[in-house]
């Protein structure tokens, strides 16, 4: 029989999250070739949206891909090339961002960024009942951003809690150390931190470490990094919780794609993956030590 | 950097077949390998496809071919390019409204690309030649401003084009003619323009002799600064040219358009056997680099690797060796 | 025509670097159809003088008087505007352009809106032929040989309809027959009624081809006349202000039993030279002679490990030896003094400290350098040498040519050669230091060293050298010794005796 | 990459104070601005930070200060960076179960740092000068190379030190003595080392002939390859010295490790006033790059402004204007 090949275009780990991304989308596409013979898997990673739109270029036109697999760097300039990808007759699954054009996908394996601001938010009204002065460190500048950041400012409001600084600290542990640095310096009172991602948590924690100050009561971040859960199970006061955006969210992807491309398994439609609080209660159901974020 | 030394004759004027030879074997040698590992590799779609995508590296290349060979260097196109897609998708978006969906307002968000390219192109200018800052210094400090200036125009996110003026716009990266589409056809008549500029203008002269040695060309009554200026003018016309090719393709911009595309360009214009120090450059051989650069992304995406990861490595042994190909054919020539 | 009005003309000049005055209260001044000579020391003036006159550089007072009428240059462009032409000292070409490409720069001529390259490449073929410069138009400038560079030069101020052409010590890198075929062009344009001024510190050329000479010294005009007037003698005594009739030094008294310092057998530079074999005794000045282009200084740079090269056996004081570095050659005491002092021989953006002692740095401390030292050093070498003006500490490109060529023999010097090669030591030298200079080979080799001499100019070789070995087309073409040492000997052997005609003769 | 014009002398030769004065003034008034923006900004602990986070990049910035001096140039530096703290990440921990936490295990991790460093950095230089291929092209391609090879070690992920040795670790970059913490001492020592080097040593002066015109430096007995080779080498080695005090700040390495240092280096060492065409070098004006560039970031934390997106538009501003101060500062002179 023919064999059916299926193209998995995500940007580069260029980040923590992004690098969990990658490992999942490699472990799965390796499960999935042994499982289903039959299929063939083209992988790329592309550092900025351009050169992703080149990746699907190639994919249909040297490898004749029957599906496609895309996690768009931005959606706006993946809307036309992955419709046109759709007109050329393949099955395509958009992962996490949307495209800007509804309808255009078979599956949609959605991640909920304005959740994920918005469960944040509301653990920090929750953790602070009579409110408090909050530093936020948010990530690269994108459309997510954005959105997380929206999300957790409208589940806040009115709680009492104010952001006195906000700067980007662009997903990244170095960028984050020393924002976070200046923060200390700038403000004599800072009560808790929104790091919004478990890599910029780590950087967060240094400097906080370092300046030995102990004004702030803790630092949420965000994804589930395995380290970071690890923490919230044993309790750490300063990680009483994370907020998961599993970067696994690919691996689902591929997999139900495989699924239908298999067999008549009615696979399409959303699914959408909820940010989730994680806290020392259920922890446990969210740490992987194997995995490497 | 090694430089020529001064008392060898350079092959290109002893032996010019050799050095012609040397980046085109280059590229002859990527062409097979590609062909051998997937015979559709040398498909006519996969060809379009890569010339096209090219064409916005090409262009701008072609430009820094100028300015490199002038003895400048401009670190910001890749940002300047994101800038002017950003206001060129603002201002079209604006003048919806009054203009509608036609002719006109793609006229308008070209000319907007353009003027503002040259502005940009003049403001570098500017500072490198009548200030006499170092191009470096200045252009990494634009490059932050248009990158930062993106950002903020887009709030952080994306800058989209409205929709309807999108698909009416496609054609102009997704159409041509006879089969052949607009970004190639525009990409030939700048590397047309481009090299007889190069060899056959006194412009073209006065850029290599201002690289060369500036204070000759001033004692020759170059105007060297005039000259560099207009370097830096033509690039940003040009990154304003690419743009208008790009936005039709994406119809979007946001902070991570045209990052490192200054890297790319430049190292497409030493591959194809520009001196990076000035006073001497060709137009064509920049092209033969950047579709150098191009197909090596391509190939890479024809086969399966031992891991993704390694891409970025197996980029840059490539293109360490497409240089040193060239190297050894021009010592034996 | 000396009746006529001065086609141009500098009065009362003066020019100040910072606070240092070059030029003060210089008269200059120049007829149609007139050569006028200026000659002084090195560092008296003249190529500043001449660099004002064309509008190069601004007076700091005084007048520019064209045609009579007070004209200021406001840029670099207005001299040639108005018909002056200046052919600087220093080679003033883009490296990495063709000939064609340098003749033209600037002025390019145009068909259309393209290039006219054919027309171009025309016109400099027949500007070089006025020359009887047969490169190639095509060839990149950065592979010529300094004369070929200079004719150059000269072909591309041909090309500009010069009224006056001011020529800065035209000669200084060409042999005697590119000279004449130089001064040939002169006599033309003289004739076509164009103003020249040159310099030279070839003071047989001045008396061959001068109408009027003025003479300069520290910043000043001491003698204007009619060259007719002045015998050379009265011309080196006007500049340097004192008589310098025996210019070399009585020959050595070399006994012949001297032992062997290095020897050479079979030496061969890819491209230049071929199994070149000599031997150099202790206190012996060996002079080589050639025509241009014989491949004399390849093979010495060949022999100092500076390019690729190799021999059958090289023996220095008898025990044979591998060159293929610098290094090795400086650890045995042999050490070249480069002929193109621009391009191999200064750091021009250095001072004169960090230039003197950069070949022999380790003499001043260990891994750290001594300034205190160096600057021991560099008030010795300005003593020893003689290099004047300039602040100590600005950069060498602002010597005049002399001195930078003195500084660059100083540098040499500061590697303590025992076995020294000197390749055209006295380019652009005046007489007077020239005279300094020879005796100092001359003293360098009575103290037991060897000296190896290089050079174009024939009276020089023959004056200087003990021996002269002759060089043809890469090869040793004969050896003379004593008063076999004559200028037809050395010219019959460079040619190789009416065999070959076609050759440039030296 | 303006050249002075041939008939002036270097005012740093003239009136040595105001080309001093130059970078100097421009990190004056960037301290007083900061101090009047917000007083904290000259606390003690502000400046042990900004100095300590300088350190890295200071560290580097010294030894492409010679690279840039001998006519080279480096842009492989971060990637090389993130790949040394992975490969000492990776042995550190393969080495504790034998090792246990403890001094000896650190100094293997110190010396695997050094020693690739050392690998890296000749790499780079025996491709550069022995093969004769374009400083920027080699050092693009290693860029590359290192880059994916961090990101295949760390399988897109994070490298991270075991807990405990970082605890351990830690004081090396958080620890210090006399209040001053290492990063400062070490960077402080390299910055005094280097000067010395680039000022009063032999090889220094090797440098600066090379980059000044290296026939020159040829012909008077300087070894121009070993000289650049040696420029590569000790860069490579300070890329290790930088990050043996990067790895115990977070204890961590991926593939965003180090991106940019290359640009921010070399920034440092121009706006130091080194020639980026080489031939002539200060170390003590790259520490004030350093510096100016530090606390440029350092300044817009801690101020609050229009909007972070336009934090890289008022970076870029200032380079250029610290730049044009200098320049000002030295026409005056
Ligand atoms: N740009 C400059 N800055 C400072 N001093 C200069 C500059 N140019 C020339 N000088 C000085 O002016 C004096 C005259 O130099 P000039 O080149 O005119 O001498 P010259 O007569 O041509 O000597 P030579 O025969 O050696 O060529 C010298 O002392 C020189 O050092
Ligand atoms: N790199 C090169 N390739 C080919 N030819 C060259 C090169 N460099 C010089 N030449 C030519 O080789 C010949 C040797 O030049 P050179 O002037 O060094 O010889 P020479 O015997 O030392 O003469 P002189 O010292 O009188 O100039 C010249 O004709 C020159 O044009
Ligand atoms: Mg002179
Ligand atoms: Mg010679």
């Amino acid at each position: 029989q023919d064999t059916q090949v299926i193209g998995v275009s995500i940007p580069a780990a260029t980040h923590g999250w992004a690098g969990g991304m990658n490992f999942h989308a490699q472990e799965a596409i390796e499960r999935l070739e042994e499982v289903y013979p039959q299929l063939d898997f083209v992988l790329a990673t592309a550092s900025d949206p351009g050169q992703q739109v080149n990746d699907i270029e190639d994919m249909v036109a040297t490898r004749g891909i029957d599906a496609l697999v895309v996690l768009p760097f931005e959606s706006e300039p993946l809307t036309a090339p992955v419709q046109a990808v759709k007109e050329g007759g393949a099955w395509v699954t958009v992962v996490d961002r949307g495209l800007s054009v509804e309808g255009i996908e078979d599956l949609y394996v959605a991640g909920d960024n304005p959740g994920f601001g918005r469960v944040s938010g509301e653990y920090m009204a929750e953790k602070m009942p009579d409110g408090g002065k909050i530093v936020v460190l948010r990530g690269i500048p994108t459309t997510i951003d954005n959105e997380r950041v929206e999300g957790f400012e409208s589940a806040i409001e009115g709680s009492g809690i104010e952001i006195i600084g906000m700067e980007h600290g662009n997903w990244n542990r170095d960028d984050s150390f020393n924002v976070m640095q200046d923060f200390l310096s700038k403000y004599p009172q800072i009560d808790a931190v929104w790091a919004s991602d478990d890599d910029m948590a780590v950087g967060v924690l240094a400097a906080i470490d370092a300046a030995g100050r102990d004004d702030v009561q803790f630092v949420l971040g965000g994804a589930g990094m395995k380290e970071m859960v690890k923490r919230v199970m044993d309790g750490d006061t300063m990680i009483p919780a994370d907020v998961t955006y599993p970067p696994s969210m690919i691996a689902t992807a591929i997999e139900l794609t495989a699924v239908g491309m298999t067999s008549t398994a009615p696979v399409s439609g959303t699914f959408t993956i909820g940010s989730v609080l994680i806290t020392p209660d259920n922890a446990e159901s969210f740490y992987f030590p194997d995995s490497p974020f | 950097m090694a430089a020529e030394t001064a008392d060898t004759v350079p092959a290109r004027r002893r032996l010019p077949s050799m050095s012609v030879l040397g980046p085109i074997v280059a590229l002859v040698v990527l062409v097979l390998v590609g062909a051998f590992l997937n015979p559709n590799f040398v498909s006519a779609a996969n060809i379009t496809n890569v010339l096209a995508r090219s064409a916005f590296i090409g262009i701008i290349a072609v430009g820094m071919t100028f300015v490199i060979t002038a003895g400048g260097l401009d670190l910001s196109v890749g940002s300047m390019a994101a800038f002017i897609a950003g206001l060129m998708i603002l201002v079209m978006n604006w003048a919806l409204p009054t203009l509608g969906i036609g002719i006109p307002i793609i006229l308008l968000g070209m000319a907007v690309a353009l003027v503002a390219g040259l502005l940009a192109g003049l403001l570098n200018g500017f500072l490198i030649t009548t200030l006499g800052i170092e191009a470096f210094i200045v252009t990494l400090g634009s490059m932050g401003i248009y990158r930062s200036l993106v950002t903020w125009l887009a709030d952080g996110g994306t800058l989209s084009l409205d929709f309807g003026l999108r698909t009416f716009y496609r054609p102009v990266y997704f159409g041509g003619i006879l089969g052949i589409s607009w970004p190639i056809i525009v990409f030939a008549l700048v590397v047309i323009l481009g090299e007889i500029l190069m060899s056959r203008s006194r412009f073209g002269r006065h850029c290599a002799a201002t690289g060369s040695n500036e204070h000759v060309a001033h004692y020759s009554n170059v105007d060297v600064n005039r000259t560099r200026l207009l370097t830096y003018a033509m690039l940003g016309v040009l990154v304003g040219v690419a743009t208008i090719m790009y936005v039709p393709r994406l119809g979007s911009a946001s902070a991570s358009t045209g990052v490192l595309w200054e890297l790319e360009a430049i190292a497409a214009v030493i591959i194809g056997g520009t001196v990076l120090k000035g006073g001497f450059g060709r137009v064509w051989g920049t092209v033969i680099g950047v579709l150098i650069l191009s197909l090596i992304d391509n190939l890479l995406n024809l086969t399966d690797l031992v891991s993704p990861y390694l891409n970025g490595a197996i980029q840059g042994i490539i293109i360490i060796l497409a240089v040193i190909l060239q190297r050894e054919a021009k010592a034996k020539g | 025509m000396t009746d006529a009005a001065p086609v141009i003309a500098l009065r009362d000049a003066t020019k100040r670097f910072g606070p240092v005055e070059v030029l003060h209260d210089v008269d200059l001044e120049v007829r149609a159809g007139e050569v006028l000579a200026l000659i002084g020391e090195n560092g008296a003036g003249k190529s500043t003088a001449m660099k004002c006159l064309a509008g190069y550089q601004p007076l700091t007072s005084g007048r520019i008087l064209l045609d009579g009428k007070e004209v200021t240059f406001g840029s670099l462009h207005a001299g040639e505007e108005a018909g002056i032409v200046l052919i600087h000292q220093e080679f003033n070409l883009a490296e990495q352009l063709t000939v064609e490409q340098n003749i033209f720069l600037g002025r390019e001529l145009r068909k259309g809106l393209f290039l006219d390259k054919a027309r171009m490449r025309q016109l400099s073929r027949d500007y070089l032929d006025r020359v009887k410069c047969e490169v190639d138009p095509d060839r990149v400038v950065s592979s010529l040989s300094n004369s070929e560079k200079q004719m150059v030069e000269i072909a591309k101020a041909l090309g500009r309809d010069a009224r006056v052409l001011v020529m800065d010590e035209p000669t200084a890198v060409l042999t005697n027959t590119e000279s004449r075929i130089l001064f040939d062009q002169v006599r033309a344009l003289k004739a076509a009624g164009t103003a020249i001024i040159f310099t030279s510190h070839k003071l047989s050329e001045v008396s061959e081809i001068a109408d009027r000479v003025t003479v300069m010294r520290d910043g000043a005009v001491v003698h204007d006349g009619p060259v007719a007037d002045m015998t050379e003698d009265a011309m080196a005594t006007a500049m340097v202000g004192r008589d310098v009739s025996d210019l070399y030094p009585p020959k050595g008294r070399r006994p012949d039993d001297a032992p062997v310092m290095l020897k050479v057998e079979g030496l061969s530079v890819p491209r230049f030279a071929e199994d070149v074999s000599f031997e150099l005794r202790r206190g012996e000045i060996l002079g080589i002679a050639g025509l241009v282009g014989s491949g004399r200084t390849e093979a010495m740079e060949g022999l100092c490990g500076l390019r690729p090269a190799s021999a059958a056996r090289i023996e220095i004081d008898g025990a044979p030896v591998a060159i293929r570095r610098p290094a090795d050659a400086l650890s045995h005491g042999l050490c070249y003094l480069t002929e193109d002092r621009k391009l191999k021989g200064l750091l021009l953006e250095k001072g004169m400290r960090v230039n003197l002692t950069l070949q022999s740095l380790e003499k001043f401390g260990g891994l750290m350098v001594d300034r205190q030292a160096e600057e021991k050093a560099l008030d010795a070498a300005i003593r020893e040498f003689d290099i004047r003006g300039g602040q100590r500490e600005s950069r060498v490109s602002n010597l005049s040519g002399g001195n930078q060529q003195k500084l660059l023999l100083a540098k040499v010097m500061q590697s303590e050669p025992r076995i020294l090669v000197v390749d055209e030591p006295t380019r652009g030298i005046d007489i007077g230091t020239k005279q300094q200079i020879y005796t100092f080979l001359r003293r360098l080799a009575d103290e037991g060293r060897a000296i190896i001499v290089i050079s174009s100019e024939m009276q020089e070789v023959i004056g200087l050298s003990d021996r002269v070995l002759v060089m043809r087309r890469g090869r040793v073409a004969g050896m003379l010794e004593g008063e076999a040492i004559t200028e037809d000997a050395i010219v019959r052997h460079a040619m190789g005796v009416g065999a070959d005609s076609q050759g440039r003769a030296a």
